[in-house]
């Protein structure tokens, strides 16, 4: 225990309540086993009493060195890997990496492909939204929205193996396109599952959107304004929950999503009750992407003219998409080889995890968990 | 409701709440006396209900055993014990300790024994307190004739606790 | 010895008042049966209704629809081995598990199942139920501490700390029920009938008064019955320690629950004493606000034709089981290995089919019919306690306690002083 | 076993954009000038330190290594880039000051993303930027933990991923990718070696 409270030291502390019983601070180590921290994070807290004072995370346990494998695999044997960073949104993990590759190479998917990606990408958002959701509910204590949300994810799952033959880690895309061609039924079964996820979403919220003691648990808990969030580089739906209207597919429009319209949820507060509902209305909003898109399907080819053997010429580009989590983005340095010369993966998990400290300190134990579950990281993505 | 084997359960009890009273002295650690504490104001509790008071049995077993004991418990375990069993637990002053019980044992021979001559002592013989308007008996004689002494009590625990939520208030 | 038997067959009043040792004895039998049975059904119902407000099914293995699954679950604790940690304390580990079963099972004493069929008619009956629920937190405290490490001790803390505070709301709600056994209140609010004028506590007393008044305390002052009923619901939650309550256990938490260290047949007596206090307390509930073992609308609805079409119901919901387990025998699946489920569940039906038939003969129906309509409304509330486990996720210590002291005390007390001033107005 | 691949086909272009001398293939893309009101004006500030490319539509200025602290809160406040994307180095083990460290800032308001890169030798040091965005405290502790690049004024420069007592800096090219930190792993992790 010695090393961590060397390593506690830096942390300038809020300030300790001078209580007549002068109760003594407390060094608690809560994970990486700790049920309810999604992965392997650990979080050291410093108490006084029940307030945190302060919090480190270390991370790293799941650390498994893709940036180095990028440099010595060929880019489309990289592919799969970019899956395993955040394994519960693997399909945009996919997106972005070709995309970046596809800019590289200066080559356009075909708008059949692009309509694809649109449709399994949002199908993606959603899946990772109602995984978050349960999760989250659980920590906070409610049991029941757990199976709701998984029943309903398994629809989205069974769509993903019927079309790319994986549940989760799906490999969906290639460089320059898709690989498969939609299975016959494909547009049924997403139609299908919008008119029966649409109900569905609407029943999530009944349990808890008015249930008195959700609203207290997660109202005015981990609260971060619009100014720290950008200073902290948050994005996604914490930026969006705290009043900045910012999204990465309306503002630098990437796969033909300038041709859907979508409005983007935005909540003043920033409270751990906004980014929930932020993240429903985004669930609906995905929902009107998709039926769009699956409208208007285009025939035609779904895989542009690639050479065989891909060797971008050399140059570095920074491509980024917007996951379910936040910016996504991918910084590759080509050297011509076949193999790149240098992939950096900037993930939103990361990024946003490091605002935990700013948005806990001061609350309590038990809002230390609520604000994890809130942030929505995944350790495979932080750790890469 | 005729008293059912009442020598039997008399003595039964008086000796539980001996045993246990001579246990909450005797016991090294704090909480094994407070349990044995418990069993004295439980044994007590039985003796009040054979007095034909169901009332003042009833209340006892709320405030003494499930209040006050709960709160000794939450004070013994929150202050650290290993420093009070280090301590000596006998300051061997037997001196002292025979003349206060003599002394006390007197005095209650004495009033037992003047209790008969002196009518006013126990005022009502025992039984007749009605058994099943006990509860109204106490009612209308605490709010009636002893209503001052019921209320001073009761400022005095305002102020209690007042100053109890001072104390452990953080800021104020 | 055998008249000293039959002496008390005819006579009116409970075995304990009538100090007869025998019934009394066979009463307290009747009891324990009773409620280890109930928890039994408590442990598959809660299992299976829950699963089903989950959209999934519940036990289905160990026996028909998961029916020995609390048999399995019995068998399985006491057979584990009992550990007890190296350094805890020997007495007090052992001792705390039985403080809270003592505490849950003399509850029972005095619930009044029907006019005669109470343990004993205490002129105190409630003020001797809190008193001993309240003994329980001493369990829970003493199991925290004997388990001698750090988080059984915080959350037996916080576990103790919640039920005493919300015994003073429970309290509260209590006292004005007992109020309202002596007020009739004149004017509006007058429920017209001439009571006996003098209150009573105890448990039958109560029952009696609601049935002269012919008013469930519930519904009478108005509001008021109900704002009482709902603070005393709220307070028996917490007070059990359960769903929106149940912080101490709460796995995400830091702190563990009380009953971490304890394992095998002394954790099944914590899980044992949990339902049999929460039965308790809402037969406590049922007695005090919906007319103990009255049937519903007795005076609405009363006339001889009435008291057949309800003096049926138990009957009809043994019948009404009976169907349920044969037809869900039928639809069970034909494979050889489901022959023997399929038996036994259609067994089981029979079984309930039968009871159902008894029950409707005249001399059996009349004496079950308080004891039937006193189950019934304690089955309601239990229900309650599984739907909310099932929807409200899990209040923060500190909200718990603000909701204890800030909203439950003051308008308890409001209650109680609202009682007063309708009920002599 | 993969085969080790070569250090480093061929040396990226230097930043005078020399032709790429692939032989077959039609030369890619080049990275052109970027000029544009900002550029000019920080070129009129700090004259010759500063060069503004342009490749595929992505605008990014090389930089000397002076202007570090004091250009990026020019960006930031003037320029209104308050949202440091990323920070990441890249190794080039044959040039003389071998590593580019890259900041990758975005502008909400112009809605612009710019990228900012200056070369550093092996042991050099950086300022740190965490005073400017607060964002780059962790960033820079995953270059310090994969390059070895160390930011001065950093308030806690440690490694982030790698446990603290790992020797060896894995993104470096001579950084074998089935190298390990053995002696950390036979000590922490009692085993032979993690192979």
């Amino acid at each position: 225990m010695t090393e961590t409270v060397k390593s506690l030291s830096h942390l300038e502390l809020g300030e300790r309540d001078e209580t007549f019983l002068g109760s003594n601070e407390l060094i608690i180590n809560m994970g990486p086993q700790h049920p309810a921290t999604h992965g392997v994070l650990r979080v050291i807290l410093k108490l006084d009493g029940e307030k945190v004072l302060g919090t480190e995370c270390v991370i790293g346990y799941l650390h498994r060195g893709v940036e180095k494998i990028a440099e010595n695999r060929t880019y489309s044997m990289f592919n799969p890997y970019v899956d395993r960073m955040d394994y519960v949104a693997a399909v945009s993990n996919g997106l972005g990496y070709c995309e970046a590759v596809e800019k590289l190479l200066n080559i356009q998917a075909p708008p059949r492909a692009n309509h694809i990606r649109v449709i399994l990408t949002e199908l993606n958002r959603i899946a990772s939204h109602q995984l978050w959701l349960g999760t989250h509910a659980l920590d906070i204590g409610a049991i029941t929205p757990l199976f709701y949300t998984f029943r309903d994810r398994e629809e989205i799952l069974k769509v993903f193996e019927k079309y790319c033959g994986a549940r989760l880690t799906t490999h969906a895309f290639r460089i320059g396109g898709c690989l498969y061609e939609t299975y016959e039924g494909f547009e049924r079964d997403v139609k299908k599952f919008c008119d029966f996820v649409q109900p569905k979403i609407d029943e999530y919220e009944e349990l808890l959107t008015t249930n008195r003691i959700w609203v207290e648990r997660t109202k005015g808990v981990g609260v971060i304004s619009a100014a720290d969030c950008k200073a902290l580089g948050v994005t996604g739906p914490v930026l969006r929950a705290s009043g900045v209207k910012w999204d990465i597919r309306k503002a630098q429009p990437y796969a033909n999503y300038s041709e859907f319209d979508f409005e983007i949820p935005t909540r003043g507060a920033g409270d751990t009750y906004d980014r929930y509902m932020v993240r429903m209305a985004e669930m609906r909003q995905s929902l009107r992407i998709i039926r769009q898109a699956v409208e208007r399907i285009p025939e035609g080819p779904i895989m542009a003219k690639v050479p065989k053997v891909i060797k971008p010429p050399v140059g570095e580009i920074y491509h980024s998409i917007e996951a379910p989590k936040g910016e996504l983005g991918y910084f590759i340095v080509s050297d011509g080889s076949t193999q790149p010369y240098r992939v950096r993966v900037r993930p939103p998990s990361f990024v946003n995890l490091q605002a935990l400290d700013s948005m806990v300190r001061g609350q309590l134990v038990a809002d230390v968990i609520a604000v994890i579950g809130t942030l929505d990281i995944v350790l495979g993505e932080v750790d890469r | 409701m005729q008293p059912v084997a009442t020598t039997f359960f008399f003595y039964f009890l008086s000796a539980l709440a001996l045993v246990g009273g001579v246990l909450v002295i005797t016991r090294r650690n704090a909480v094994h006396s407070a349990l044995a504490l418990i069993v004295t104001l439980l044994a007590l509790a039985g003796i009040y209900l054979m007095l034909y008071a169901p009332f003042v049995a009833g209340v006892q077993i709320i405030l003494y055993a499930g209040g006050i004991m709960v709160l000794f418990l939450f004070v013994i375990m929150l202050v650290n014990l290993e420093r009070a069993e280090k301590e000596k637990q006998f300051n061997k002053q037997w001196l002292v300790a025979i003349v206060a019980s003599g002394a006390l044992g007197l005095l209650f021979v004495k009033v037992f024994t003047e209790s008969k001559t002196i009518p006013g002592l126990l005022q009502k013989p025992l039984a007749e307190l009605a058994e099943t308007s006990n509860t109204q008996q106490v009612g209308l004689a605490l709010y009636g004739n002893y209503m001052l002494a019921f209320e001073i009590a009761s400022l005095l625990l305002l102020v209690a606790i007042v100053g109890a939520v001072v104390m452990a208030k953080k800021k104020i | 010895m055998l008249d000293y038997i039959t002496s008390y067959l005819h006579s009116n009043e409970t075995p304990g008042g009538a100090g007869n040792m025998f019934w009394a004895f066979l009463y307290i039998l009747a009891i324990f049966v009773g409620l280890s049975i109930a928890v039994i059904a408590m442990n598959w119902l809660e299992r299976k209704i829950l699963a089903h407000m989950q959209v999934r099914l519940g036990p289905m293995r160990v026996g028909p629809h998961g029916l020995l699954q609390p048999i399995a679950d019995a068998l399985k604790l006491l057979i584990k081995e009992d550990i007890m940690p190296a350094e805890a304390d020997q007495l007090v580990f052992w001792v705390a598990p039985l403080i809270t079963v003592l505490a849950a099972f003399t509850t029972f004493i005095v619930v009044p199942f029907g006019p005669t069929h109470a343990v004993t008619d205490m002129n105190i009956g409630i003020l001797f139920m809190l008193g001993v629920s309240s003994l329980g937190v001493l369990g829970i405290v003493t199991a925290g501490w004997a388990s001698n490490s750090h988080y059984p001790l915080i959350g037996s803390l916080r576990s103790s700390a919640q039920m005493v505070s919300y015994e003073i709301a429970m309290g509260l709600a209590v006292v004005s029920a007992v109020l309202m056994t002596s007020l009739h209140g004149s004017g509006i609010y007058g429920t017209g009938t001439a009571g006996s004028g003098i209150g009573t506590l105890s448990m039958i007393g109560i029952v009696n008064a609601q049935q002269e008044q012919q008013t469930w305390f519930a519904f009478k002052f108005f509001p008021l019955g109900l704002i009482a009923l709902f603070v005393f619901a709220v307070a028996m939650v917490a007070e059990t320690n359960r769903a929106p309550f149940d912080l101490p256990e709460a796995e995400s938490e830091l702190t563990a629950g009380f009953h971490t260290e304890y394992s095998g047949f002394r954790w099944s007596l914590f899980f044992l004493a949990e339902y049999s206090a929460m039965i308790a307390v809402s037969s406590i509930a049922v007695t005090l606000w919906l007319g103990g073992w009255l049937r519903p609308f007795a005076n609405l609805l009363s006339g001889p034709t009435w008291d057949l079409v309800f003096s049926a119901f138990p009957g009809l919901t043994f019948l009404g089981l009976a169907a349920m387990a044969l037809f869900s025998a039928k639809r069970m699946p034909k494979h050889r290995f489901f022959k023997i489920q399929t038996l036994g569940l259609a067994g089981f039906g029979a079984v309930l089919g039968l009871i159902g038939l008894i029950l409707f003969i005249p001399p059996v129906r009349d004496r079950i019919q308080d004891i039937y309509w006193f189950v019934a409304k304690v089955a309601v509330f239990m229900y309650l306690y599984i739907w909310y486990r099932g929807t409200f996720p899990r209040y923060r210590f500190d909200q718990l306690m603000q909701v204890g002291w800030k909203v439950l005390l003051p308008t308890g007390l409001a209650v109680l002083v609202a009682t007063a001033l309708v009920g002599v107005l | 076993m993969l085969p080790e691949k070569g250090a480093g086909a061929k040396p990226a272009t230097p930043p005078k954009a020399a032709a790429p001398a692939v032989p077959a293939k039609p030369t890619g893309p080049v990275p052109g000038a970027w000029d544009s009101a900002m550029v000019a004006r920080f070129k009129r500030q700090y004259g010759s330190g500063i060069e503004a490319l342009t490749y595929l539509g992505q605008n990014y200025m090389v930089v000397d290594r002076s202007l570090i602290p004091n250009l990026l809160l020019l960006l930031r406040d003037q320029e209104k880039f308050e949202y440091c994307v990323d920070i990441t180095a890249v190794h080039y083990p044959k040039r003389e000051r071998q590593f580019d460290v890259v900041w990758i800032l975005y502008s909400f308001e112009k809605n612009e993303r710019v990228r900012v890169k200056t070369m550093i030798g092996e042991n050099e040091s950086l300022p740190s930027s965490v005073e400017i965005w607060p964002t780059c405290n962790w960033l820079e502790r995953e270059v310090f933990d994969m390059f070895g690049i160390r930011f001065e004024g950093h308030p806690d420069l440690k490694r982030i991923l790698l446990p603290e007592g790992w020797r060896g800096h894995p993104l470096r090219k001579d950084y074998g990718i089935i190298q390990q930190d053995k002696e950390w792993v036979q000590i922490n992790l009692g085993i032979e070696s993690g192979q």
